[in-house]
């Protein structure tokens, strides 16, 4: 079920430092804070965290798709060795869907309902690489074969509405991969499928992801889904990174107790037998607007202390260790069983 | 045998002389256009009254006479006539080589068929000016003579192209004359010849070639065209578009600013045929409008110079009599009772009558019904509102359309008083006597003594004086008519209403004799632009 | 949601323009207390052309500016009472018609299809002139050419709301149909209903001006439309006096027209931050 | 493609069914509705003609079947529509059909070409202001077009006339040809054209307010929509989203709104045709209203509303086309 463990390669993505705020004539609120992680070819990371946190912001953001009332501010964002800190429209409009694409948890929405599949596919087929009406259709073909759309000829001339929930999701992930990205965002493209059809989708994915090399990024706040697809995971809370790592380190040995309290609070073995209560973390997620002046989870942190209060913890890359965290007390070591 | 041959020579003679007057050599050529509303139906005007088939058809079928100013006959398709000792005979010797717009020869046959089966028969006003023709007799094609059962001085008047079309028999003889095709492809004797017509836009006539008056008519075409709304009218006129609006279609507050511009003239001659009176009719069956002095308050209450000045804008006359000013034979107010705008006298009668104001001042509430057609009839019965304000009567003014009035008032019998616009014509005979003679009194019959007045004296009075042949002693007999009319006040007149043509300065003979806009147009002519 | 009407720009200026008018309304008997139709100077006075006279006179002399206070008061009545009407029978039929479906609906609907491919203005001279010009006959006119729309849109409104689950509990629980409707599914079927109200005002004014240009206006009470055809023949040279009702009207539709947009706005905000 | 085809046609069945029961309606509802109407066209004739006596007028009731008791009237008129005949107007003596087919024309042409320009440029107007929403030129844009809306269409004309016709002189006063000019068909052509182009500019001003504010808000609601942001995912700009994506969307409440507002347009047109003196079945009805020319105005209104039926089929057909997810069993 564990991914073979990654070896870090040359990053695909690096991001340093991104913050999105939130114009507002009262002031500026920082939706997003400081966010930094990377993504290297042929690895999936996983954005991992409560709705709300900001983790499809943070892709958005990289796609400059955020509405006009949000503002994307980045230390250092670079992509393919391109440097994406503050691209012009020209540029992100290059690298949207060439190098990155995106792919979103919606499939009943995100196809245009008066348009038929072949067109859309085509569009973004010829978008990045000029190629023959001919050719384009063809390698429509062959997108969806490799996204195992059975009988893809019949499919192409049908509109969005006449496909079911897990089809649509598999033309979405065609058209991503038509101009030949080198990195996909998928914000929990699973999350509105039932069970079965995601758990396709999921394999699909990873077989993709395999064969072609590609880096991820993966947006989800189920823990099942970042264990079964991702190599590393990012734990956002309330807009900031507060731990990232390899997938097998942050399961086994969280050091940041919002990790620790999210990784207990799954439930695990089956209600009835084991009959134990789940465990919830108390309180709720801070607004960004009313986020606490210190580490935001302080509140409902059982290991909070002054400092914890006063100062932002720093998100710090512990030496010799894959493990970032952003802590003053986190559990040590020696603590688990 | 009358000298009326002798009076017709002179007439020509005269006619002559002051077209020699015009000095100009008239220009050949060019198009006019002439704008008329509403639109007509059809194409001629031997069936009905209406104005827009009267001014279109007197281009395409010339009538025996035309009249000069003072209506005098003059010929046309006539050469001239002759009266009988008795006035029961009276013979039209017609002109020779006059052909139908299809190469018939036009011939007294023409005469006879029209005279006999349609103007007696369909036309409106026909029925009363042709009333006493027992017969038309043709010895031969260039004679028609006229068998009467009384003499009708009225009827020599009415010769002209308004209500005397005469209709090719050869096409009429044996058809259902109203639905006859040629009604809409008319075949007349006129200068002008029938070219298309596309009902509610435009009607084109063309040059008759053949004319029987050789050379005429100077335009190369003639075309109508049919704008409902007044004000685009107006802007037709000043955009050089069109070239001649008659009958009051371009609305009298523009013509002081239009005639500033110099580019037009503006004349209110040639609506001797016309002579509209702006009248008030009193229902005498109404209780309160049995009442004379209520009948005379209303008159005293009403400044019929402000009306004049106001609604009119100085074009007519404040009535003084049934008849009209320009009526000039006939008309004589000496001696007539007048009444003069009164308010105090106009309360005191109302005393007198026994209505006495109420706590707020209301003495009697009254209904007007004005005739829904222009805009005069309503701004007068709105000014009357306000004008009877001042003497306690509150007026209520009721607004319908015209098939509902004449129903309301001609049919029902269900009014107090009208504001009514009446056509005099060229003779009593043809429009006044049917306001007040009691045998024109029939409940569905418009426009005839909507009052229901019956005064057997007045009776005797019309009815002498329409067959009196001498002259002086028929002008005696309606002096007695309007003396007695103004005291009886059965309808009281409010406005003797001068119709106004206005033209551009370019279009010359547009106006030339009694008949007006009216006639054939032979000798209009259009000098360039400069 | 008053709040949010009046701080919406459009809302703002509508209320203010909507509210001057009523003022003008109210305050007309006081301003002018002889009443519109005195003659009070010459004819055809141009504004401002003598004192005391800022509109001018029309072509009787009467005061334009008295005309149009008392007209405000009749344009707007005649706009509110032809809606009130056109609502009432528009929100019934529509309400039925969606809430009972089948055979009710399509009896209704082809009765209303059959209102509404009469082209509404030729409808209403038809009915004016049959039930000669009144005041009262042309509110009736135009409240009968536009019930259609309104039924068309609670029509719609209904059928949503019906499938809803409130409504299908109600219908567990045995409430009485009639209840259902008046209690549960009209209150929320009919936010549209609001916006398309003032502008179905806005409408009835621009038809009853309509109508009295062509003549059909009642003649013994003085509404803009009334001005305007007083003013009609004469629009060449003295056009004031067409055009300043005219004006008047054009505010008055302005106002309505900016109010239904910020109640619309108020009502569903989704796309008012984009 | 059967199936559709047979779907297509069950739709269409349906449809003429439903318009033909709308169309009885019509028929039968106006022609009582006109017997109410005081006084009868013989009341007109005898106003217009002067003295008619009262047998002439008994006459020609008998003649037009005027003296009939109503439902014989109504029998009489059916089974003639039903045959194709409209009926006579004795007043224009020509058949109802033929003086209202030659009327048509100017009509359609008046009410087409006003809705093609109000719904080009309404929708033009609408996609610029949500292109560019809350900023100035959204807010000038929504203003202009609401005074357009707010100003009625009699004013509207008389100002152009006044303006293009006589002061400047550029276009003809009204008509819809210039008579006694003999033309090419092509002169003919832009002889009305030219005639159309006041007219159509103040009938379609007027609606035009009405599509600009449907297309800014639907296309505001399109923005918001998912596969917009799929579109720029893709990395499409965006004008090429509007046009390519947003615009077909936004279009469909559009499409609705002409079926809605055609009705709507006949009857402007008859203010309009009344100003600019077109011969349009607008004024013919307004016309035979005041001569209580029954046959008349049942003929206008009963092609009028055919043909408004035959619009409102043509919309609903470009309404399947443009959304394939009304599957055409409505």
């Amino acid at each position: 079920m564990m991914p073979n463990a990654s070896v870090p390669r040359e990053s695909l993505l690096d991001v340093e430092g991104l913050s999105i705020l939130i114009k507002d004539k009262r002031g500026d609120v920082r939706a997003v804070e400081d966010v930094s992680f990377s993504v290297a070819a042929g690895e999936t990371l996983a954005l991992v965290g409560e709705s709300g946190a900001g983790k499809s912001l943070t892709a958005l953001a990289l796609m400059r798709l955020l509405p006009k009332t949000l503002a994307v501010e980045a230390k250092r964002i670079t992509l393919a060795g391109k440097d994406l800190t503050s691209p012009s429209e020209l540029d992100i409009r290059k690298v949207r869907g060439s190098i990155m694409a995106m792919i979103f948890q919606d499939p009943l929405s995100a196809l245009n309902p008066v348009l038929t599949v072949e067109r859309q596919l085509v569009e973004a087929i010829r978008l990045h690489e000029t190629i023959s009406r001919s050719d384009a259709r063809a390698r429509a073909l062959e997108l969806l074969d490799m996204v195992r759309i059975p009988a893809a000829a019949a499919r192409l001339g049908e509109y969005p509405h006449r496909l079911s929930g897990g089809m649509r999701q598999r033309v979405m992930i065609a058209m991503a991969l038509a101009g030949r990205p080198r990195l996909i965002l998928a914000d929990e493209p699973t999350t509105a499928l039932d069970v079965t059809i995601s758990g396709q989708i999921l394999e699909l994915l990873k077989e993709l992801q395999r064969d072609l090399g590609l880096g991820m990024l993966f947006i989800t706040h189920d823990l099942h889904v970042v264990r079964s697809v991702a190599h590393r995971v990012a734990v956002m809370y309330s807009g900031r990174v507060v731990e990232s790592g390899t997938v097998a380190d942050v399961f086994e040995r969280p050091r940041h107790p919002y990790t620790e309290g999210l990784i207990q609070a799954r439930p695990h073995g089956s209600f009835v037998t084991d009959g134990h209560r789940l465990r919830e973390i108390a309180g709720t997620v801070p607004v960004p607007s009313a986020r606490p002046p210190g580490c935001a989870f302080e509140p409902r942190c059982g290991r909070a202390e002054a400092d914890c209060r006063q100062i932002v913890p720093p998100l710090v890359l512990e030496p010799g260790t894959a493990r970032s965290l952003a802590c003053f007390h986190p559990l040590q070591q020696e603590q688990y069983a | 045998m009358r000298p009326a041959k002798l009076l017709l020579g002179l007439g020509a003679a005269l006619c002559a002389l002051t077209s020699f007057a015009q000095a100009e050599e008239p220009v050949r050529g060019g198009n006019v256009t002439f704008l008329m509303s509403p639109a007509p139906q059809i194409l001629t005007s031997a069936i009905t009254t209406a104005g827009a088939e009267q001014v279109v058809s007197s281009k395409i079928s010339d009538s025996l006479f035309t009249y000069d100013y003072d209506l005098n006959p003059k010929p046309l398709l006539a050469e001239g006539f002759s009266v009988s000792d008795d006035g029961l005979r009276v013979t039209i010797n017609l002109r020779k080589g006059v052909k139908w717009h299809d190469g018939k020869e036009f011939t007294s046959e023409d005469v006879a068929f029209t005279t006999m089966d349609v103007w007696k028969v369909l036309h409106g006003r026909g029925r009363t000016i042709f009333g006493n023709v027992t017969a038309v007799e043709t010895p031969d094609p260039y004679t028609a003579i006229f068998v009467l059962s009384k003499p009708s001085p009225g009827m020599l008047k009415s010769l002209a192209a308004q209500q005397a079309q005469i209709l090719p028999a050869h096409l009429y003889k044996g058809t259902d004359i109203p639905t006859n095709p040629a009604n809409l492809k008319p075949i007349g004797t006129g200068p002008f010849k029938f070219v298309s017509f596309a009902p509610g836009d435009n009607l084109v006539l063309e040059r008759n070639p053949d004319y029987w008056d050789k050379g005429k008519p100077y335009l190369d075409k003639l075309i109508f065209r049919f704008i409902p709304d007044p004000a685009t009218r107006a802007s037709a006129i000043e955009s050089g578009e069109a070239q001649i609006a008659p009958q009051n279609l371009v609305p009298m507050a523009d013509l002081e600013r239009l005639a500033a511009t110099g580019e037009f003239d503006i004349t209110t001659k040639g609506y001797e045929f016309q002579n509209e009176m702006e009248m008030i009719e009193f229902n005498l069956d109404d209780p309160v409008m049995k009442d004379k002095r209520v009948r005379q308050a209303i008159a005293h209450a009403i400044d019929r110079d402000w009306i004049v000045e106001n609604i009119f804008f100085g074009y007519g006359k404040p009535a003084e009599t049934p008849l009209h000013q320009q009526l000039t034979e006939m008309f004589d107010s000496s001696g007539v009772p007048q009444y003069a705008f009164d308010p105090e006298k106009a309360k005191a009668l109302l005393d007198e009558a026994g209505y006495k104001p109420d706590a707020n001042g209301i003495r009697l509430k009254l209904t007007v019904d004005p005739l829904p057609y222009g805009e005069h009839q309503a701004s007068i019965a709105a000014y009357m509102r306000e004008a009877f304000r001042a003497v306690g009567i509150d007026l209520t003014v009721r607004a319908q359309d015209f098939a509902g009035f004449v129903k309301r008032v001609y049919t029902d019998r269900d009014f107090q008083f009208t504001v009514n616009l009446l056509t005099g014509g060229s003779d009593p005979t043809i429009g006044t006597q049917r306001t007040f003679w009691s045998q024109s009194f029939k409940p569905g019959v418009g426009f005839s003594n909507g009052s229901h007045y019956v005064n057997p004296e007045m009776d005797k009075l019309l009815e002498t004086a329409a067959s009196e042949m001498d002259p002086a002693k028929r002008k005696a007999e309606y002096h007695d008519f309007q003396k007695l009319a103004m005291e009886d006040l059965p309808v009281f007149p409010l406005v003797a209403v001068e119709s106004v043509t206005i033209a551009s300065k370019r279009l010359k003979n547009h106006t030339v004799d009694a008949n007006g806009t009216y006639s054939n147009f032979a000798n209009v002519y259009l000098t360039p632009a400069e | 949601m008053l709040r949010r009407v009046l701080l919406s720009p459009a809302g703002f200026v509508g209320l203010l323009l909507l509210l001057m008018i009523v003022g003008m309304a109210l305050s007309a008997g006081y301003f002018f207390p002889k009443g519109p139709w005195a003659l009070v100077a010459r004819p055809y006075q141009w504004p401002g052309q003598r004192p005391g006279l800022p509109f001018g006179t029309d072509s009787l002399g009467r005061d334009i500016l008295a005309a149009i206070f008392y007209g405000a008061r009749v344009s707007l009545i005649v706009g509110l009472v032809a809606t009130v009407c056109a609502l009432a029978v528009g929100i019934t039929v529509g309400s039925l018609a969606g809430y009972f479906g089948r055979g009710v609906d399509a009896v209704l609907m082809r009765i209303t299809d059959a209102f509404q491919t009469i082209p509404g203005f030729l409808f209403a001279i038809v009915l004016v002139s049959i039930l000669s010009p009144s005041v009262t006959n042309i509110v009736i006119a135009i409240a009968v050419v536009s019930w259609p729309p309104v039924a068309r849109l609670t029509r719609a409104e209904v059928l949503r709301v019906r499938e809803t689950e409130y409504v299908q509990s109600c219908k567990i629980i045995g409430m009485s149909t009639p209840r259902i409707i008046l209690t549960q599914v009209l209150p929320n079927s009919l936010s549209p209903v609001i916006v398309v109200a003032a502008v179905l005002v806005a409408t009835a004014i621009i038809t009853e001006a309509g109508l009295s240009f062509l003549g059909l206006g009642d003649p013994n009470v003085m509404s803009w439309g009334t001005l305007i055809n007083v003013g009609r023949p004469s629009i060449r040279s003295t056009w004031f006096i067409c055009v300043l009702p005219g004006l008047f009207v054009v505010m008055t539709v302005l106002a309505l027209n900016l109010l239904g947009d910020a109640i619309n706005d108020a009502l569903n905000p989704h796309f008012r931050k984009r | 493609m059967t199936a559709l085809n047979r779907h297509l046609l069950h739709y269409l069945g349906w449809r003429l069914l439903q318009s033909l029961v709308v169309i009885t309606i019509v028929v039968i509802g106006s022609f009582m509705l006109l017997h109410l109407v005081p006084g009868d066209m013989v009341d007109v004739l005898g106003g217009q003609r002067g003295d008619m006596d009262a047998e002439l007028m008994a006459t020609l009731r008998a003649r037009y079947g005027l003296d009939q008791p109503m439902l014989v009237q109504l029998f009489h008129y059916v089974t003639g529509v039903l045959q194709g005949d409209l009926g006579y107007s004795f007043r224009n003596s020509n058949t109802v059909l033929s003086l209202v087919l030659q009327r048509l024309p100017a009509t359609i042409l008046l009410v087409v070409c006003s809705v093609a320009v109000a719904v080009f440029i309404g929708t033009l107007a609408g996609v610029f202001a949500a292109r560019h929403v809350h900023r100035p030129i959204d807010v000038i844009i929504s203003m202009v077009v609401l005074i357009f809306y707010a100003t009625p269409v009699f004013m509207t004309g008389l100002g152009l006339v006044i303006i293009f016709s006589v002061k400047l002189k550029l276009l003809p006063v009204g008509g819809l040809i210039t008579p006694g000019v003999d033309m090419t068909t092509l002169q003919l052509i832009g002889d009305v054209a030219r005639h159309m182009i006041l007219p159509v500019l103040s009938l379609s001003l007027f609606y035009i307010a009405i599509y600009a504010r449907l297309a800014r808000a639907s296309m505001l609601q399109v923005l918001n929509q998912d596969y917009i942001r799929t579109a720029y995912a893709k990395g499409l700009g965006t004008s090429h989203v509007i046009i390519g994506h947003a615009l077909r969307n936004a279009l469909l409440p559009v499409v609705t709104m002409v079926g809605l507002q055609i009705a709507e347009l006949f009857g402007g047109a008859v203010l309009t045709e009344t100003i600019f003196s077109l011969p349009g079945v607008g004024r013919l009805a307004y016309d035979s209203v005041f001569e209580r020319d029954y046959p008349l105005i049942l003929g206008v209104l009963l092609v009028c509303s055919f043909v408004i039926i035959l619009v409102n089929l043509i919309i609903d057909l470009i309404y399947t086309l443009l959304d394939p997810r009304v599957e055409v069993s409505r």
